[in-house]
């Protein structure tokens, strides 16, 4: 099969491009013999919002499980902010600062959307058991300062009529919502997320729209997107890389990309 | 006939400590320093924000208000210098009035919704050179409106969110101009200075009502004007700063800038701004308010609301409520009133408050309520004897923008469901001839700004406003309105026809939320209707009735019957009123789309702007009046939300009533 | 219904984060209080205090152990009464070293022993989930179960094998053995488990609470999250042990006065299972509320033949209790999973919205 | 040192001097081991069809056993009680799915485990109550069970079998094949196992889901009875028997809980292990290592293969 856009040269179309915050080279991944991934280079440029597109099964949702440390690539090399990593356990990739949502909504359903949101915290806080026991003093204290931040990302995606409310209970677009704003407690320097607008009626999907690009423009989040609906990723994106059956056949702007034959070939289902 | 003279003498001495030497504090900024010496430690304001209540002492309100001053100051505001204010009840917007006031600037509220054209025409007439905004939203209005109405040089917002890296010159955040105050050297000096310029015949703040004809007018009030009114209020209502109150009307009309404003600094008690307006229920109990002000269809839609939850009670629960309302509606007023009650009866309201009223007031969360009041419209007695039943005081009062609000109100233990009381101290109140009220205090108006001829119609030589209202003084010395006085007609055999009084009749069902009449120089009766979708809607789904749209409910034979009722019960009152009995409805429709503000068909405080509605929709006034007609089509134009513009068709019925006789004799005994 | 809520406004997140933020529930549990320390001590018998109020206390405090690894960690364990155990044995030992020590602080300290074992046989979680996770809390049981009886040392080798609870005095009053007033030893066990359960609820409403839930709920996400679930998952372990190993010797220490390895047996281990389900998995006061009913619903149940004038002997009516509980749990998990507090959840909001039926 | 030469090297030592010895013990272990097998197979079942995981499998044995010779005594003849019993064994099943797995269907599967635990408790209640506590002995020849035994003398020495321990080993043998036989050539059978993979799937065979559970837990129940009377047979019948069955769970984390040869496989191990175990280190420790040695094994199995013998890898997704 033909490349659009060879690895290669993507780095020398980029070398006057601004700083690379995840660089993905040559990386495989496969279960028993099946390849999710084969051989994907691509990197994030620090502030961008990247898109990840492709057909069902184009191992996208794989790209970003690789990008978290949640699955363990065979081959290939993964850097982030200048180091380059080795086999980790995925809350390293927390601590580093990449944080997530999940193809279908991954809440914890026994807490409320304050709680849930109060997790997204769970990296900032470090008063000792000692406190924590006795709830006051410094553990109360550090309690109130997250949650005047988490207050405020309720504040910021208009969720506060909610805030007392058991997550199992709300409809599934708010549900959406909240799993972002957990996300955003985690104040990532690179925030991924899986299909966000999935099933999400067009009013939603605005909503959401917006918040991603406040988020991306006030906090200066680096943002890596996986979304089906095209008008979207072309609205959103900076750039775009299209996966198809795990290999990367397209890497560009949204125009660029859109342009691009094996793009439209691989979306009309046309055999390699 | 004059009135209430005698009431002006007498209530300046009754001044507690608490109370201002109105010489010396005779402008808000004053009474913003008072407070702030006097209780500087007490809360002045509240906000729900980020979860909780945010609150500032007036301390902290001195601080904030000071630092805005002379920012705006340092952008070159000066005296006499118009501020549109424009977003929801936000305590850095009541700041900014202050703000403006202190530096002898004129705030002009703005409705908020209003559409950038609206809002443009306002801004152009009151000649805005500032203006302090919510948010996002109203910037981009606002910058729009500046594209041809150039002079708008400062624009200052309160939410960041989203405008961080708009750099267009003018654009300021509240907090950048607060710095900007904070620089200003020698500035608590300066600023004090400019206080003390105040005087009492300053121009406080021009508010823009939203005629029901033709374009706003700006109602220019003083400070004294303002002052005086809330004097009076606190007066009458024995008000203190223990009081609380919630801030949620728009900031645009005078009932909010009265009592969420110059009532706090005259009263010094705390103001709070609700989370969202969705969230003002749930707010109100929260802080419990004890003095509370709302028009009327504020408290129709609780009781709507209480039914519409009541249906999906269990029986007993059903029961056990209607039971105790009965009790309440039996006694509840009396008990209210402080009259004598039979024991038996005292205890069973005892068990009815436990059970029931007391509930139900914490979920309205009015259990703190002290004084509760109602206008702008007048109120379904039902609805007013409703809550005073539960043993909330309910009161009615009569007022107008040009007033300063207040013209008369119910004094405690003179309740009357239909009249709106006696004159407020200092008002003097005369009947024209031609019915219309007249009145004279020291809170009206100076001028319509900016419209010499307007002003003229409405305010006499010698100080008399035009109220617009016809109405008569009953036989208790209590006022009572009846309609706009140019609304009131006659039908062709001569009956009065006072369309507001029977189109109230009708909204008092909570299944009717608007209704038109028409009758002026015809041979009947007739009015369009607008069922209120919540309860109707409510009621579609226990008998699953389907609908897609109100207009298909709207069409839907069994929602014609239920009106039919309605419409019969009015008539039924109508045949038993003396004046008015000729009036009945012959003839009704409903409506196929919602009477909308957006549509300009009724105003922002849902008043029914009458020339438009009888344009619009002509077709349907003749149908009406063609005894052939059974149903019109007919096809309107309407605004969607998002300022789109789109038609509507519809194919309405009309129903025929069957009028009920007249007892002319019983009059005649009444009259003897 | 009689909540007034009205008025009641928090100025900041400290008040906003209480557990009982509403003045009416405070009310409540103060009242509860009352009754708990003055009107119990001063109107109840002693059988009322031995029999019904001081196991019921004990029992509580090791649901809420219990809970804390299976309600609030989700990790399923079948070992409560060896961990119980632990801490009974090693408090005998701890006194037997140090007699003159306040025994209530050694009652505490035992507590630390049954966590250390709780880490050690919480190892496996760390791998292991669900069923399989069950069957080596099972292993610490069995294994227990077999140490207590044959290492000799633990009850100072003597021929009944048993543990017999010493007199012991603090604070200048005796706390333990024969001798120890029930209410002396009441009112100690009420305020152990009282201030074990604040405690408990502070830590679960903090950071470590919600790291728990969070691995309880969805666990990878949890991890994604930057929770490590070694930390997590023993850290639960060992608090919930710790809470056992305090039931456990007060249930000696202050309740049986002896004890041999049967009152440390699996069954004890189910009965606070039961305890904790019709409770309310994930609630602390449902912990109360499944306590007392597994608890004291038996001994009505015994109770109720006398009082009917029926005569029915003992076994019969143990037969028909384990028949009830049995039935109860079927029941509960049918018709209310999260059990007694949940009810009680709801009763609440709908007091609350009361006279609407929802708010 | 020592205790290294009483670990490492003095058990072997021991087998080998007496190997006739030995051969007894691993006999012992095997049936044993057989015997766990079946009550692990009576969970398997269960599990494979029905997603629950039955902890009241043990109960069920005591019970079956306990229903046999309680209708024996109450003077119904033998082979009637056995009739009978197999009849009750049905009802029980029909009741469970009645009343418990019909109301919990959908729950989350910790829920169905601990209605088991429920389950459980019921039936001691249950048994208990109508049957009384007191341990009985099965009727084992009035069943026509084998009794007698039959000894060997390889290597000089003595190794006695008990002809009881055959028929036991037998039959165990005859069920497995049956229910082998039972779910590849059945259509019932082929339904079951359609359902373990998936419940439409098992709809489209025909079956309603209800009566398939019906169906596994009767099975169960047979394969309970079956424990009952040979566990019965070689010690009296008993409440202490369920912490007996209850070994059955290391052996399914063995085996893995789908599997049913891992659960022979399974049975077989722990029954060997922990007699030799017993027997050639016990002593180290103070015997009674019975008790506990499955489970430990079970543990330290899992640390290592947490899917169990048979079961397959677990990929994580999100």
């Amino acid at each position: 099969m033909n490349v659009a856009v060879k690895p290669a040269d993507t780095g020398s179309d980029r070398a006057n491009a601004p700083e690379v915050m995840l660089d993905i080279r040559n990386v495989s991944l496969s279960f028993g013999g099946v390849h999710a991934i084969k051989d994907v280079s691509f990197n994030i440029h620090k502030g961008e919002i990247r898109a990840i597109i492709g057909p069902n099964g184009a191992g996208k949702t794989s790209m970003l499980n690789v990008i978290n440390g949640f699955y363990h690539p065979q081959v290939g090399e993964i850097t982030f902010k200048g180091e380059t990593r080795t086999q980790m356990r995925p809350y390293v990739a927390a601590t580093q600062g990449i944080a997530r949502t999940f193809q279908n909504v991954a809440l914890f359903r026994g807490m409320s959307t304050l709680d849930n949101i109060m997790s997204g915290r769970t990296l900032k806080m470090h008063k000792n058991f000692f406190w924590q026991m006795l709830r006051f003093g410094p553990a109360m204290q550090e309690e109130v300062e997250h949650r005047e931040r988490v207050e405020e990302i309720i504040d910021f995606l208009e969720i506060q009529h909610i805030r007392r409310t058991p997550v199992g209970r709300l409809p599934y677009g708010l549900q959406k919502r909240v799993e972002l704003a957990r996300a955003l407690a985690m104040e990532p320097e690179l925030l991924l997320l899986d299909e966000p607008m999935a099933g999400m009626n067009l009013e939603e999907k605005e909503d959401m729209s917006r918040f991603i690009l406040d988020v991306n423009d006030q906090f200066g989040t680096t943002i890596a997107l996986i979304e089906h609906d095209m008008g979207v990723v072309m609205d959103l994106s900076t750039r775009v890389v299209v996966l198809d059956h795990g290999e990367k056949i397209a890497d560009g702007t949204p125009a660029e990309v859109s342009s691009n034959q094996d793009v439209i070939d691989a979306y009309l289902g046309v055999a390699h | 006939m004059r009135l209430a003279e005698g009431r002006l003498s007498g209530w300046k001495q009754e001044m507690t400590a608490e109370a201002h030497d109105a010489s010396v504090h005779d402008t808000i900024p004053k009474l913003l320093l008072r407070n702030a010496k006097v209780r500087g430690a007490r809360p002045a304001m509240r906000e729900k924000d980020l979860g909780i209540w945010q609150t500032w002492s007036w301390a902290d309100t001195l601080t904030e208000i000071r630092d805005l001053a002379l920012g705006l100051r340092a952008l070159g505001l000066k005296r006499g210098d118009r501020v549109a204010i424009v977003g929801d009840n936000r305590p850095r917007l009541y700041w900014a009035i202050c703000s403006a006031q202190s530096l002898g600037a004129i705030p002009v509220p703005v409705y908020q919704d209003s559409v950038a054209e609206e809002m443009g025409y306002v801004l152009d007439h009151a000649g805005v050179k500032f203006a302090v905004v919510e948010n996002q939203e109203q910037v981009d209005k606002l910058l729009e409106i500046r594209e041809t109405y150039k002079d708008l040089k400062e624009i200052v917002f309160d939410e960041e969110r989203g405008l961080q890296n708009y750099d267009v010159d003018g654009v300021r955040s509240y907090e950048a101009v607060q710095q900007l105050g904070r620089d200003s050297d020698d500035g608590e000096d300066v600023w004090r200075g400019e206080i003390a310029e105040g005087k009492a015949d300053d121009t406080a703040i021009i508010l823009y009502t939203s005629g029901t004809t033709g374009r706003p007018k700006g109602v220019v009030l003083t400070q004294g004007a303002c002052v005086w009114a809330a004097d009076t209020a606190e007066q009458f209502d024995s008000l203190t700063e223990n009081d609380e109150v919630i801030a949620y009307l728009p900031m645009a009309w005078v009932g909010d800038h009265i009592f969420s404003y110059a009532q706090s600094y005259v009263s010094g008690y705390c103001v709070n701004c609700p989370e969202s307006p969705e969230t003002v229920i749930d707010d109100r109990r929260e802080v419990g308010t004890t003095y509370a002000f709302a028009p009327p269809r504020i408290y129709e839609n609780l009781i709507t609301h209480t039914t519409v939850a009541m249906e999906d009670a269990s029986a007993i629960k059903k029961k056990m409520f209607e039971y105790f309302l009965g009790v309440a509606r039996e006694y509840g007023e009396d008990i209210l009133n402080g009259k004598p009650v039979p024991l038996m009866a005292r205890l069973k309201y005892w068990l009815g408050n436990l059970m029931v009223y007391g509930p139900l007031k914490n979920r309205y969360g009015l259990s703190k309520v002290r004084i509760g009041y109602t206008a702008g419209e007048a109120i379904g007695p039902e609805i007013f004897k409703y809550y005073r039943a539960l043993g909330i005081n309910l009161k009615q009062l009569y007022g107008q923008t040009e007033a300063a609000v207040y013209i008369t109100g119910q004094p405690d233990g003179e309740i009357y469901a239909d009249t709106v009381g006696t004159p407020m101290g200092g008002v003097e109140i005369e009947i024209a001839d031609s019915g219309e009220v007249m009145y004279r205090s020291p809170g009206i108006f100076t001028e319509y700004y900016k419209n010499k001829e307007a002003t003229r119609d409405t305010k006499t030589s010698d100080g008399w406003v035009h109220s617009g209202d016809a109405g008569f003084i009953d036989d208790k010395g209590h006022l009572k309105i009846i309609d706009r006085a140019k609304d009131v007609g006659h039908l062709n055999d001569g009956t009065l026809f006072p369309p507001k009084y029977i189109e109230n009749k009708l909204k008092f069902f909570p299944n009717i939320k608007e209704a038109v009449a028409f009758g002026d120089g015809r041979d009947s009766v007739t009015a369009f209707i607008n069922i209120d979708l919540t309860s109707v809607g409510s009621w579609a789904e226990r008998n699953n009735v389907v609908y897609a749209s109100y207009q298909e409910l709207a069409g839907n034979p069994d929602v014609y019957k239920m009106i039919e009722d309605h419409v019969d019960a009015v008539n039924l009152e109508l045949s038993q009123e003396e004046r008015v009995a000729g009036a009945q409805i012959s003839r009704f429709l409903i409506l196929h789309k919602e009477l909308d503000p957006d549509d300009g068909e009724i105003t922002r405080t849902a008043k029914v702007r009458r020339s438009l509605v009888n344009e619009r929709y002509a077709v349907l006034i003749d149908a009406l009046y063609d005894p052939s007609k059974k149903r019109q089509k007919i096809k309107t134009e309407v605004t969607f939300e998002d300022g789109r513009r789109g038609d509507i068709e519809g194919d309405v019925e009309i129903r025929d009533m069957k009028l009920h006789a007249i007892d002319r004799a019983s009059f005649k005994e009444a009259a003897e | 219904m009689f909540y007034r809520e009205v008025g009641q406004f928090k100025t900041n997140y400290t008040a906003d984060s209480q557990v009982f933020p509403i003045l009416q529930d405070k009310v409540g549990i103060i009242a509860m209080l009352v009754i708990a320390y003055v009107i119990i001590p001063m109107a109840g018998n002693d059988f009322f205090i031995t029999t019904v109020m001081i196991p019921f206390l004990v029992f509580t405090l090791a649901t809420i152990g219990l809970n804390i690894l299976v309600g609030y960690t989700g990790q399923l364990s079948l070992g409560t009464g060896a961990f119980m155990g632990v801490g009974a044995y090693s408090c005998y030992k701890l006194t037997t070293f140090f007699p003159d020590v306040n025994i209530i602080i050694l009652v505490l300290l035992s507590g630390f022993f049954a966590a250390g074992v709780g880490i050690i046989f919480g190892l496996p979680s760390l791998r292991i989930k669900g069923f399989y996770l069950a069957v080596t809390t099972l292993a610490a049981q069995f294994f227990l179960e077999w140490a207590f009886i044959r290492i000799p040392w633990l009850y100072n080798y003597n021929d009944s094998g048993a543990i017999e609870v010493p007199q012991r005095e603090g604070f200048g009053v005796i706390l333990t053995g024969a001798a120890a007033q029930p209410v002396t030893r009441y009112l100690v066990v009420l305020s152990i488990v009282l201030v074990m359960t604040w405690i408990a609820s502070n830590i679960i409403r903090g950071r470590i609470g919600r790291s728990w839930m969070m691995i309880r709920d969805m666990d990878i996400a949890a991890e994604l999250m930057g929770v490590r679930p070694l930390y997590a998952k023993l850290s639960a372990f060992a608090v919930s042990s710790f809470y056992c190993g305090v039931a456990g010797a007060m249930f000696v220490f202050f309740w049986l006065g002896a004890a041999e390895v049967e009152s440390f047996d699996i069954n004890h281990s189910f009965l606070f299972l039961f305890m904790a389900i019709i409770g309310g998995l994930g609630s602390l006061i449902g912990c109360y509320m499944g306590a007392a009913f597994i608890w004291i619903l038996p001994i009505i149940i015994r109770a109720l033949p006398e009082a009917l004038g029926l005569d029915v002997n003992a076994a019969t009516v143990e037969h028909i209790n384990f028949m009830m509980i049995g039935g109860m749990i079927i029941f509960f998990l049918i018709v209310e999973p999260h059990g007694l507090a949940r009810l009680w959840q709801i009763a609440k909001e709908k007091l609350r919205t009361w006279p609407f039926p929802y708010s | 040192m020592d205790i290294l030469y009483n670990i490492l090297i003095d058990p072997f030592v021991q087998m080998g001097s007496a190997p006739d010895f030995f051969l007894q013990v691993l006999w012992s272990g095997f049936v044993a081991g057989t015997l766990y097998s079946l009550i692990a197979l009576g969970f398997v079942l269960i599990f494979k069809a029905s997603g629950v995981f039955n902890f009241a499998q043990g109960i069920m044995v005591v019970f079956a056993a306990l229903t046999l010779v309680g209708l024996y005594q109450a003077g119904v003849p033998a082979w009637l009680a056995l009739i009978l019993t197999i009849g009750a064994m049905f009802a029980l099943a029909w009741l469970v799915e009645r009343i418990v797995l019909r109301n919990l269907v959908n729950q989350e599967e910790i829920i169905l485990f601990m209605a088991t635990i429920g389950l459980n408790y019921f039936l001691i209640g249950f048994g208990e109550y109508v049957f009384g506590g007191e341990p009985k002995p099965m009727i084992a020849a009035e069943l026509g069970l084998p009794t007698g035994s039959t000894t060997f003398e390889p290597f000089g020495g003595i190794v006695i079998i008990e002809h009881l321990d055959v028929a036991a080993v037998v039959m165990a043998i005859i069920l497995v094949t049956a229910l082998a036989i039972f779910f590849n050539k059945t259509r019932i059978g082929r339904a079951l196992r359609a359902v373990a993979d998936d419940h439409q799937a098992a709809l489209s065979v025909g079956i309603s889901l209800n009566q398939i559970w019906v169906i596994v837990w009767f099975a169960a129940g047979i394969v309970a009875l079956a424990t009952g009377i040979m566990w019965g047979a070689k010690s009296d019948v008993s409440f202490a028997l369920q912490i007996v069955a209850l070994k059955a769970l290391p052996v399914l984390i063995i085996g893995g809980f789908t599997s049913i040869p891992g659960a022979i496989i399974g049975g077989l191990v722990i029954g060997f292990g922990e007699k030799l175990f017993e027997i050639y280190w016990g002593g180290l420790l103070g015997s009674g290592v019975e008790g506990w040695f499955a489970y430990v094994i079970a543990l330290i199995f899992l640390l290592f293969r947490p899917q169990g013998l048979f079961g397959e890898k677990i990929i994580e997704r999100i």
